[in-house]
């Protein structure tokens, strides 16, 4: 079995209400043409706020729209708290790492 | 505004109403808690109190002014015996009653419409209000370790 | 403390008087400048002005106040067409003459008074008064990149 | 000829009106009994102010009384400025780089 291969994006500055615009860019700029998969790696992330997630969320009903698949990995525990009480941990698909991430695709 | 309160252990800023000050208003409540508070400071519980406190400054931009020009004003009251940090941001944009605020409808998600109930779970409390022509709300959060509350009153 | 200037494009600070607080200022101070000119910031003259404001807050802290309690406003202009930053800082501490003070014996160096010369040689405008009860520092320096002005202006 | 081996020891934070005290005790608490030797490593320090640098003077001067002596190396251009403004430049021994410092012990 060829396992398809998922474009990986780390966002690596703040995902908030300030930066919400540069990260819908930063991610719809990085999947292809086609059928989208996209990682995105939440490791090195600054601030989150409840705006940055509604502009992932964003991006995932875009991806969603063209019958692609976005999924998480390595959120930090305070990024694990606002999934977890805004509800969306159970919308997307949250790995605690890139490997098993990467292996679910 | 309201009158400025010269009482040591609290500082105030005010910012334009701008997503430009979110960074530098977050990082100086951070940096006044660690002043405070030192190696006693809980950091997960400091962490969700911020986030807190920017979903209502975001809220002040976004809703009170539209957008448009204004001033936030943000204060962090810093008792010296107290456990807990408490933080209030004021407006003297368009008023606003917390009540006619739908929950979110978590099995439809929207992209939106997570602020009040982030800064609801995240503080202990949430208090809002009006005085005069100004529009506040209260974020208040324990963010001192249990073990130093005990050190100090023993 | 004077009257708030609700003209956008300006952020102020109150602190306790206390060296605690100095991190979370400078930092603060930086962010915000950042926040105002971002890429066109010069960062040797920010960081020339910023200690220059940090002499200013030590003063105020060991001599207006005589590390006793207080407060000390600090007001950072951010005029959206300058391309100086300005930022006054103000107490409510014993006044001060600075032409009574002797520039420091460079012959004869000794571990202090070098406070007031530092923030005349890394300010380009350093201004001293009093209204009322309340002492200012005026601190001007220009830290905007040139080429932006020249972009801007023609 | 045998080269006598200054300590060394890096100052990572703030020397500052905040820090001059802890500043002074991890400078004077490194050095051991008999003639002090000391080298201090300024290339990871964060703000410098004037009563940082009045700290650094009395640590200088008091090394200075027990015979022994204290040199600098790897300033930051603002710490070079601040040296040059106040004229310590001219008091202080300072190199540009750790290498070139110890060599000149
Ligand atoms: N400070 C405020 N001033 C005026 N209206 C507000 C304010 N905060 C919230 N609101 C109103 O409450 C609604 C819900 O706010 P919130 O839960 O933060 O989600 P969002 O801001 O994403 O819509 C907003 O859409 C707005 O109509
Ligand atoms: N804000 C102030 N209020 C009162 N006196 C001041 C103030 N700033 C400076 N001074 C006086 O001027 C002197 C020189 O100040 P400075 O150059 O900063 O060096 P230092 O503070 O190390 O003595 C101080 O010793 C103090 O007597």
């Amino acid at each position: 079995m060829i396992r398809e291969q998922p474009t990986v994006v780390s966002l690596d500055g703040d995902v908030d209400f300030a930066s919400r615009k540069g990260v819908r860019e930063k991610l719809l700029g990085a999947v292809g043409p086609g059928r989208p998969l996209l990682l995105v790696d939440l490791s090195g992330c600054g601030a989150v706020d409840s705006e940055g997630l509604a502009a992932l969320l964003s991006v995932a009903q875009a991806i969603h729209e063209r019958g692609g698949v976005m999924k998480f990995c390595s959120p930090s525990p305070f990024v694990e708290r606002l999934f977890h009480v805004t509800r969306l941990g159970l919308v997307f698909e949250v790995h605690r790492d890139r490997r098993t991430a990467l292996e679910s695709f | 505004m309201s009158p400025f309160d010269p009482r040591r252990g609290s500082a105030r800023v005010w910012v334009p109403a701008s997503a430009a000050f979110l960074s530098p208003l977050r990082i100086f409540l951070e940096r006044s808690l660690e002043a405070w508070l030192g190696e006693a400071l809980v950091r997960s519980a400091t962490e969700e109190l911020l986030v807190a406190v920017q979903e209502a400054v975001t809220n002040v931009i976004r809703h009170a002014y539209r957008n448009g020009p204004g001033i936030v004003e943000v204060a962090l009251d810093l008792e010296e015996r107290g456990e807990e940090a408490e933080v209030c941001v004021r407006d003297t944009g368009r008023p606003f009653d917390p009540a006619s605020v739908e929950p979110p409808d978590f099995a439809h998600p929207t992209p939106g419409g997570y602020g009040l109930h982030v800064m609801r779970c995240f503080a202990d409390r949430c208090e809002f209000g009006r005085d005069g022509r100004t529009n506040w709300v209260r974020l208040t959060r324990r963010v001192r370790a249990a073990s130093e509350i005990r050190a100090e009153t023993t």
